[in-house]
């Protein structure tokens, strides 16, 4: 049993002889946005992988909404309401905004098709880029709608947890700017987000709270605004340059695990 | 970068075993004992007829097995057509032997011309083509010559065929089953050594290395394109012989006996025997292709339920063990090997990188023009590649003096990799120049630039991940081998002393790297850390001017990183090299680099020494999205 | 001149139908199966067994090899493609030519080599269309295609699972991510294409005439050419490919009928071919998979 | 240069040692005898007046001493020599080849009759001349296209009934004849590994069966040094080179220039086509059809070369149907010209058909056989089971014998007319066994045969290898297919052994 919205417990799991994930645990709380810092080849898009369930833990324990999931299959894991904004977008090029959206509802429709129309039209009020190019193909999209696109279809399935993978990779600053607005709306609107970032600035600007990994495992967990900046920067082999700009955004330390 | 091919590979350890001198001359007396005893026993009880002729059938089986090896199992080249081969083999000396009555000496020389010739038209389109597109293409080619060549009356006999006398030795007449088994068995002596000097030297490396990765062949300066004509052609010439010899054992083909729809196909068959036998296990498949021949002669009662039989255990076989037989048999050997190799690591922090080998210049490698210290190594003049309608790289420029180290930084999706990749030659850029020592290197192909001194690391370690630690350095040294391929193929005494020299070279780096227990482990079964080092060694070893290193320092705990830093000093100071340097951790790039160019959106947004560059931060901000703030 | 197009429409319906099934299994389970041909010749088998030896209705002994064959590519991919799980492919193609070689051995096993005769669904003779002459069985192939075309065309777009189909062809991670079964797409698309390979043989049959073992073998390599024209991973194209197969074919060997080079329809299919797969490999329609 | 010379070396000394080894056992190998090359004198110990100069033995029980080898030849080792003349050759009765019950003595005494003055034949040595031949059995080895039994519906057991017949009946002068029957898939390649198979049985006589192109290959084969099988076998090439192969039918060429003559009296003023099978093996047939063609001054509409098992012929029909050929001959096996006819069919093309006519065309195409009324050229009587009336009459009583005896020895069921081809071609052999006596052996058939002196047994047509030693035939018949009353389409006589 756990009573976090999602906990994953002493995992570790990897590809062949390699091990990327040594016990690894952290925690996502219900209306938080928890945020898994880390530097390149640190693991966390391994964790979520393991979170969604598309690859399996070797050992240890995968909890959401309370109840063990590890063994579960991903598509019952998203019934139950995990959402999911993959690495990289991944929207359907070949499929229209649309048609994007109402495969995002999958799981919704066949809950209960009569909500789905009254989800559609919230969201396409929420993204109105989304509402001009309806018919479009998600394809012919410029990187930062297809972001959306992806976030949009996540929540399509009206989910109690969004995981996000990396969504600012390869975004211009721009981008960026309207993909944090956008997470801040959609957290207003009560959904916990597990966020995966390799950008630190924004993901201590969106993240309530922050685990850090190295080499997969957790070796520094706080809430945003108490950080040991100087620990966070080495963790993240930031270096001194930053620990400025970080310092202006964490006033006190929280101990480490 | 993944499998391209999408195939699992197994090395081509497996469990040959390895010929030195003294093994060589008793190989040459088992082959003698084993070729004359059919001749003296003839058709008495003691060897009858029909057994020697199901044995000789056994011996053409693994003949055409090996051939298909060669092009499947090493260079990893998928043909589904290759009875095709065989047919144009076996018509080819058909037509010498039995209308103008030439020996049959004569016909199998010239069906290996002409299987060769064939493979060579069939190689051109396989340069552009991957995987499954492959596979199609040498079923087209197979039904190709099925329905329309192999049923030309005027060349086969169409469906009445030719018939395929037994070769003559003087009046001896190998009309016997065992006299011709005996003549198979001295064909067989000879696929066997051949197909041992392509493994031993630079061309089976080569193959592995095609096969395992292209990009990662042609960082070691493997002229990729070449080296494949070469794989069709050497499997389609040896192919035609062991098609010949079958031919001439059975005495009688027509537009039917290769066919695609016959009974049994060839060309599935030998794939299965293959896949089976575990892909490029010279055993293996020798085993797998007695197996599939003699099972059905000799238990009669089988009677149509030995091909059942065969084909569910090739789908249970592919369901269980992608990499075939031999492969599950190397992949249990290697779990033993693997436990105690880790057991020993555990013991010391592997990210440790102990000090690099210091190895002289390698003799063989090309004459390069003499290099004043300092001077400008690599200039790099606006070079821009675009991918779909994105500006992957935007007329970036930069240069490289001789000595230094130089950092490229910049977020994910910046461009770093696709302007190393715009050097080496993996990506054509629009426009622009990029000279190494003068020469221009946007009119090179990859292989060649590699040549003229020009290392590569990759960020999914460019290693063939199947190959020993051992076979990596010795491919590394590709470069270096300077014996044409014929000489390679006879193992020639100067193809030898450059192999024995390269293998030297390739123990003192193992040796000098402290990695003498892993000699023989691939590469896949050590950790991240150490595949980095032994990709780092693999590069040193031909002493390139130039190294491209493409985040090194990606997985490693910061002890590590600060090794690491040790070493490329160590590269630039001791060993007199180059680097260019991608770099996410900034403080190894500020600890280490002389120079800086900072990459986004594929602009060099600044450059200059690590001091101007540490001084203004805002740079590095902005890098790391501060402008959200 | 009209008759060859006609004759080549008609048997391109069939390369089309064929194609159908090589492409659905390849946009379900990325894998291209090699046994499709024969998948259909076994159906065959089973319909003549149904139709000559418990001498039941045609339609009953057609069905019937349908749902067989439908059964066999389920059972194939729950058994075999589904625990290959993420494998090369290439080595699944391999699993698909064991169940090419196990087919073939079992129809010589129980049904025996010789060739056996399945009457058309609809005997008689041919009738007169716009002044050219076709037979009722090419009518009712082409007719066939294209219906069968069109079902799956509107299912595939219209419903959930249709278009979770689709999307698996695209991005099969991301199709699960949105809670779609993949597991039960794959095991959808290849019992699919087992039911189109056996229609697609029970309608060649009939314009043939005659069928042994291995009948359709020799078939599959036009299917794939077909498949190979609309880029292995559109349905349209599939069929388009498999029209331009059959005109391509008959126009190619009605200009030689004469020569005595054999094979000449055969030859200009493969030249088709890999000038498809050299110029354009993702075909005319379809997204460079491989 | 150490190490190249070592692995050329190796290489060299392997083979030496491999040709070494074959030079010294080439010469005094133990068994391969090497036949004399020219044909030489029948081994009779001078006296031909007596058989075989074994003594005749009394009483016709099986297990009476065996007779001292005849002077037929020393059996050396085993069922690879001859047998000797068994006891009882020539005191008990059996059925003759033209179903009469019949005294051994009598037959010998006409084997006695026709041994004199024999040409001599010495194409085996003495020691294997009578191979096959024990003293209670003989030994026959065919090769056949058994996997296509279903569509033939033949089976071993079937093909044996003759042979079970005469064996019931006494068998040939006191001896069984076992005949077996080696699988040749209807492919050349598989005919060859048959025959392999045969000759492991060292069979008196190697049988062929129907199949242009496997009997040209088992025949270059059959002429190796370790094989030379008496072969006898049904339609095939002139190619007087295969010295030990024997047909009393018609050659290929022989067949072609009948097709020829027999459309140019009936279908001269038709527009004429041709299809035919490219192949080495069909090739003179096709030749043979053109030349009697051209010399008639008749062209021909269209000349279409197809390949073996093509299944698709549309573009071949729509050519012919362009053409307005009214006549077609099908120069290809049975199935393709079901194939063929089926396809003209649904292209509304009905031209007449000029086929090699078999049953499985008749049960399978039914009414599309009959209008226009599909005409054949066979060298082998019509045969429509159950029919025995019309133009079946002649031979009726054969009918007869022959649907009793698969009733008695078959699986019982109605035969069929490849059983009924095979049956006569037995029906032959079997006189041939009996003029050439109890102590016969390979030379003295050969030497029978080729003096013309046999009598071709009804209702075979008759042949004569007088003309080139191995081809006898020289007449066939025409058939056309016809309603028979109680069977339905079936082929009918219309011509009896018309001249080539």
């Amino acid at each position: 049993m756990s009573d976090y919205l999602l906990e994953l417990r002493d995992v570790s799991t990897g590809f062949g002889a390699n091990t990327v994930l040594h016990g690894c645990s952290y925690h996502v709380s219900k209306g938080e946005i928890a945020g898994v810092l880390g530097l390149n080849g640190a693991g966390k898009s391994v964790s979520l992988k393991v979170v969604a369930g598309l690859l399996p833990a070797w050992s240890g324990q995968v909890f959401f909404l309370g109840e063990d999931v590890t063994k579960m299959s991903v598509e019952e894991r998203v019934a139950r309401g995990m959402g999911h904004v993959p690495q990289g977008r991944q929207v359907f090029p070949d499929f229209t905004v649309e048609e994007n959206l109402r495969l995002g509802a999958y799981t919704l429709r066949r809950r209960d098709k009569s909500r789905y129309k009254s989800v559609l039209d919230g969201l396409l009020e929420r993204f109105p880029i989304l509402a001009e190019r309806r018919d479009q193909l998600a394809g012919t999209m410029s990187g930062g709608q297809q972001a959306m696109l992806a976030v949009a279809r996540g929540l399509m399935s009206e989910p109690k947890l969004l995981v996000i993978d990396e969504p600012s990779a390869g975004l211009s600053p721009v981008a960026v700017q309207e993909l944090f607005e956008t997470l801040k709306v959609v957290h207003e609107t009560g959904v916990t987000i597990l966020l995966v970032e390799q950008n630190v600035t924004f993901s201590l600007k969106v993240a309530d709270r922050v685990h850090i990994m190295q080499r997969g495992q957790i070796v520094y967990e706080g809430i945003v605004g108490n950080l040991d900046t100087d620990k966070v920067a080495d963790y993240l082999g930031v270096g001194r340059l930053l620990s400025k700009s970080l310092k202006a955004s964490a006033p006190e330390p929280v101990v480490t695990r | 970068m993944t499998d391209i091919t999408g195939w699992p590979y197994e090395s081509g350890r497996g469990f040959n075993f390895r010929f030195t001198k003294r093994k060589l001359i008793a190989l040459a007396c088992i082959a003698a004992s084993i070729a004359v005893p059919p001749l003296l026993f003839r058709s008495t009880p003691f060897l009858p007829s029909h057994i020697a002729l199901n044995i000789a059938v056994g011996v053409s089986f693994i003949l055409m097995a090996l051939s298909l090896n060669v092009l499947l199992g090493y260079a990893g080249q998928i043909s589904l057509g290759h009875g095709a081969f065989l047919g144009v083999g076996a018509f080819a000396s058909g037509l010498l032997t039995s209308k103008p009555q030439l020996p049959v000496l004569v016909g199998l020389l010239v069906a290996a011309v002409v299987g060769a010739l064939f493979a060579l038209v069939l190689g051109v389109p396989a340069l552009r083509l991957r995987g499954l597109y492959l596979a199609v293409t040498t079923i087209a080619f197979a039904f190709m010559m099925e329905e329309s060549l192999f049923r030309w009356e005027p060349l086969t006999g169409g469906s009445a065929g030719l018939e395929l006398p037994r070769p003559l030795a003087g009046t001896f007449a190998f009309s016997q089953h065992a006299d011709y088994l005996a003549f198979l068995l001295v064909f067989l002596v000879g696929f066997w050594l051949f197909d041992q000097n392509i493994t031993r030297t630079k061309i089976g490396r080569a193959f592995n290395a095609i096969r395992w990765d292209e990009k990662v062949a042609q960082g070691f300066g493997v002229p990729v394109a070449s080296y494949k004509i070469l794989a069709f052609v050497l499997s389609g010439a040896l192919a035609a012989v062991a098609g010949a010899l079958y031919g001439h054992l059975i005495g009688f083909i027509n537009s039917e006996s290769f066919a695609f729809k016959s009974q049994p196909n060839y060309s599935l068959l030998l794939v299965i025997i293959v896949v089976i036998g575990g892909l490029g296990s010279r055993s293996g498949v020798a085993v797998a292709a007695l197996f599939y021949a003699l099972l059905p002669r000799f238990l009669e009662f089988l009677q149509g339920w030995e091909m059942i039989v065969g084909a569910v255990a090739l789908i249970d076989v592919m369901a269980r063990h992608p990499g075939g037989i031999a492969g599950a048999v190397r992949q249990r050997a290697e779990k033993r090997g693997e436990k105690k190799a880790r057991g020993d690591l555990s013991s010391t922090d592997d990210d440790e990188l102990p000090k690099l080998p210091k190895l002289p210049r390698p003799a063989g490698l090309p004459e390069r023009p003499e290099i004043l210290t300092g001077s400008a190594l690599l200039e790099v003049h606006d070079i821009s590649v675009t991918f779909g309608g994105l500006k992957a790289v935007d007329e970036a420029a930069l240069t490289v003096h001789q000595g230094q180290i130089v950092g490229l930084i910049g977020p994910n999706g910046a461009g770093k990799t696709t302007l190393f990749n715009a050097i080496s030659g993996f990506v054509k850029p629009e426009g622009g120049s990029a000279k190494f020592l003068g020469r221009e290197l946007m009119d090179l192909p990859p292989h060649a630039r590699a040549r003229l001194g020009i290392g590569r690391t990759f960020q999914q370690i460019g290693l063939t991940k199947d190959l020993s630690v051992n076979e990596n350095f010795l491919l590394a040294q590709h470069v270096a081998a300077d014996y044409p391929v014929p000489k390679g193929l006879l193992y020639t005494a100067s193809a030898g002393g450059s192999e024995r020299a390269m293998r030297k070279r390739a123990t003192d780096a193992i040796e000098a790297l402290g990695f003498e227990a892993f000699t023989d482990t691939p590469v896949r079964n050590l950790s991240h850390g150490q595949q980095r080092l032994v990709e780092l060694g693999c590069v040193l070893v031909t002493a390139p001017e130039l190294l491209l290193l493409d985040e090194p320092s990606a997985g490693m705990s910061p002890a590590a990183v600060e090794n690491l830093g040790e070493r490329l000093r160590e590269i630039r100071d001791d060993l007199g090299r180059t680097v260019l340097l991608i770099e996410h951790h900034i403080p190894l790039v500020l600890d280490v680099c002389d120079y800086i160019y900072v990459l986004n959106f594929g602009k060099v947004l600044a450059h200059g020494t690590t001091e101007e560059i540490a001084r203004q931060p805002e740079v590095i901000g902005a890098y790391f999205g501060e402008a959200v703030a | 001149m009209g008759q060859t197009l006609i004759t080549g429409l008609a048997t391109g319906g069939i390369y089309a139908l064929l194609a159908v099934g090589i492409v659905l299994v390849f946009k379900g389970s990325r894998v291209l199966n090699f046994a499709q041909g024969e998948m259909g010749t076994f159906g065959l088998f089973i319909a003549f067994w149904l139709i000559e030896r418990q001498n039941l209705p045609w339609i009953v002994g057609a069905l019937g090899a349908i749902v067989v064959v439908a059964g066999i590519g389920f059972a194939f991919e729950r058994i075999v493609v589904r625990n290959m799980g993420d494998a090369p492919r290439l080595s699944v193609a391999v699993a698909t030519i064991g169940l090419l070689l196990l087919l073939f051995a079992l129809e010589l096993k129980i049904f025996g080599p010789s060739p056996q005769i399945l009457p058309g669904p609809i005997s008689g003779l041919g009738i007169k269309v716009a002044g050219f002459f076709v037979s009722p069985t090419q009518i009712l192939a082409l007719l066939t295609a294209i219906g069968l075309g069109i079902a799956l065309a509107t299912f595939l777009k219209r419903t959930d699972f249709g278009l979770g189909v689709l999307a698996a062809s695209q991005d099969p991670g991301a199709t699960r991510l949105v809670g779609v079964p993949l597991a039960r797409v794959s095991a959808f698309t290849w019992a699919l294409a087992g039911g189109v390979s056996a229609m697609a043989a029970l309608l060649i049959e009939p314009t043939v005439g005659i069928f042994a073992a291995g009948f359709m073998t020799g078939l599959f390599v036009r299917g794939l050419a077909a498949a190979l024209i609309g880029g292995l991973t559109s349905l349209p194209g599939a069929f388009v490919g498999g029209v331009v197969v059959g005109i391509v074919e008959a126009f190619i060997q009605q200009r030689y009928v004469q020569s005595t080079f054999p094979g000449i329809g055969s030859v200009a299919v493969m030249v088709v071919i890999v000038l498809v797969l050299l110029v354009r490999p993702q075909g005319l329609w379809g997204k460079a998979a491989v | 240069m150490g190490r190249l010379l070592e692995i050329r070396g190796v290489f060299v000394v392997v083979l030496l040692a491999m040709f070494v080894g074959a030079a010294c056992s080439g010469g005094p190998a133990p068994s391969a005898a090497d036949p004399a090359e020219s044909p030489g004198q029948i081994v009779d110990n001078g006296d031909s007046g007596k058989i075989g100069g074994g003594k005749l033995g009394k009483g016709k029980g099986k297990s009476s001493g065996k007779k001292g080898g005849g002077s037929g030849g020393t059996s050396s080792g085993g069922s690879s020599g001859g047998g000797g003349v068994p006891a009882d050759a020539t005191d008990g009765s059996t059925v003759s080849a033209t179903g009469q019950k019949v005294s051994e003595k009598q037959q010998a005494e006409r084997a006695r009759r026709l041994a004199k003055g024999l040409p001599t034949v010495n194409m085996w040595p003495q020691s294997t001349a009578q191979m096959g031949f024990t003293d209670d059995a003989i030994t026959l080895c065919g090769h056949a296209a058994l996997t296509f039994a279903e569509a033939f519906d033949t089976r071993p057991e079937d093909i044996n009934v003759y042979w079970s017949m005469v064996n019931d009946n006494g068998g040939v002068y006191g001896r069984d004849v076992h005949l077996t029957i080696e699988d040749d898939a209807y492919r050349p390649d598989n005919a060859v590994q048959a025959a392999e198979r045969c000759k492991a049985k060292n069979p008196f006589m190697l049988i062929g069966g129907i199949g242009f192109d496997q009997i040209p290959a088992v025949r270059a084969w059959n002429e190796q040094e370790q094989n030379r099988l008496l072969y006898v076998h049904h339609i095939a090439r002139q190619d007087l080179s295969k010295k030990y192969s024997f047909s009393f039918l018609p050659t290929v060429e022989q067949s072609g220039r009948l097709a020829a003559r027999w459309i140019l009296a009936k279908h001269k003023s038709d527009k004429i086509g041709v299809i035919w099978r490219q192949s080495e093996a069909w090739e003179p047939g096709h030749k043979t059809f053109l030349a009697s063609m051209k010399s008639a001054g008749k062209g021909l509409v269209a000349d279409l070369p197809v390949q073996k098992d093509q299944a698709v012929y549309t573009q071949q029909i729509a050519e012919l149907k362009a053409q307005g050929a009214k006549t077609v001959f099908v120069w290809e096996n049975g199935l393709a010209a079901i194939e063929l006819i089926k396809q003209a069919k649904q292209q509304d093309y009905h031209p007449t058909w000029v086929v090699f006519p078999f049953q499985i065309m008749t049960d399978t195409l039914k009414e599309e056989m009959l209008n226009p009324p599909v005409e054949g050229i066979a060298m082998w009587p019509a045969y429509v089971p159950g029919a025995t009336s019309g133009p079946f009459a002649p031979y009726a009583a054969e009918i007869a014998r022959y649907e009793e005896a698969q009733r008695k020895y078959g699986r019982a069921q109605k035969g069929n007319d490849i059983l009924w081809m095979t049956w006569l071609a037995m029906k032959q052999v079997h006189q041939w066994l009996l003029d050439c006596g109890p102590n016969c052996d390979r030379n003295r058939m050969v030497a029978l045969l080729i003096s013309g002196r046999h009598k071709a047994v009804a209702p075979n047509c008759p042949f004569n290898f007088k003309a080139n030693q191995h081809v006898g035939g020289f007449l066939g018949n025409i058939f056309k297919a016809t309603n028979v009353s109680g069977y339905g389409p079936g082929w009918v006589q219309t011509n009896t052994c018309v001249r080539i």
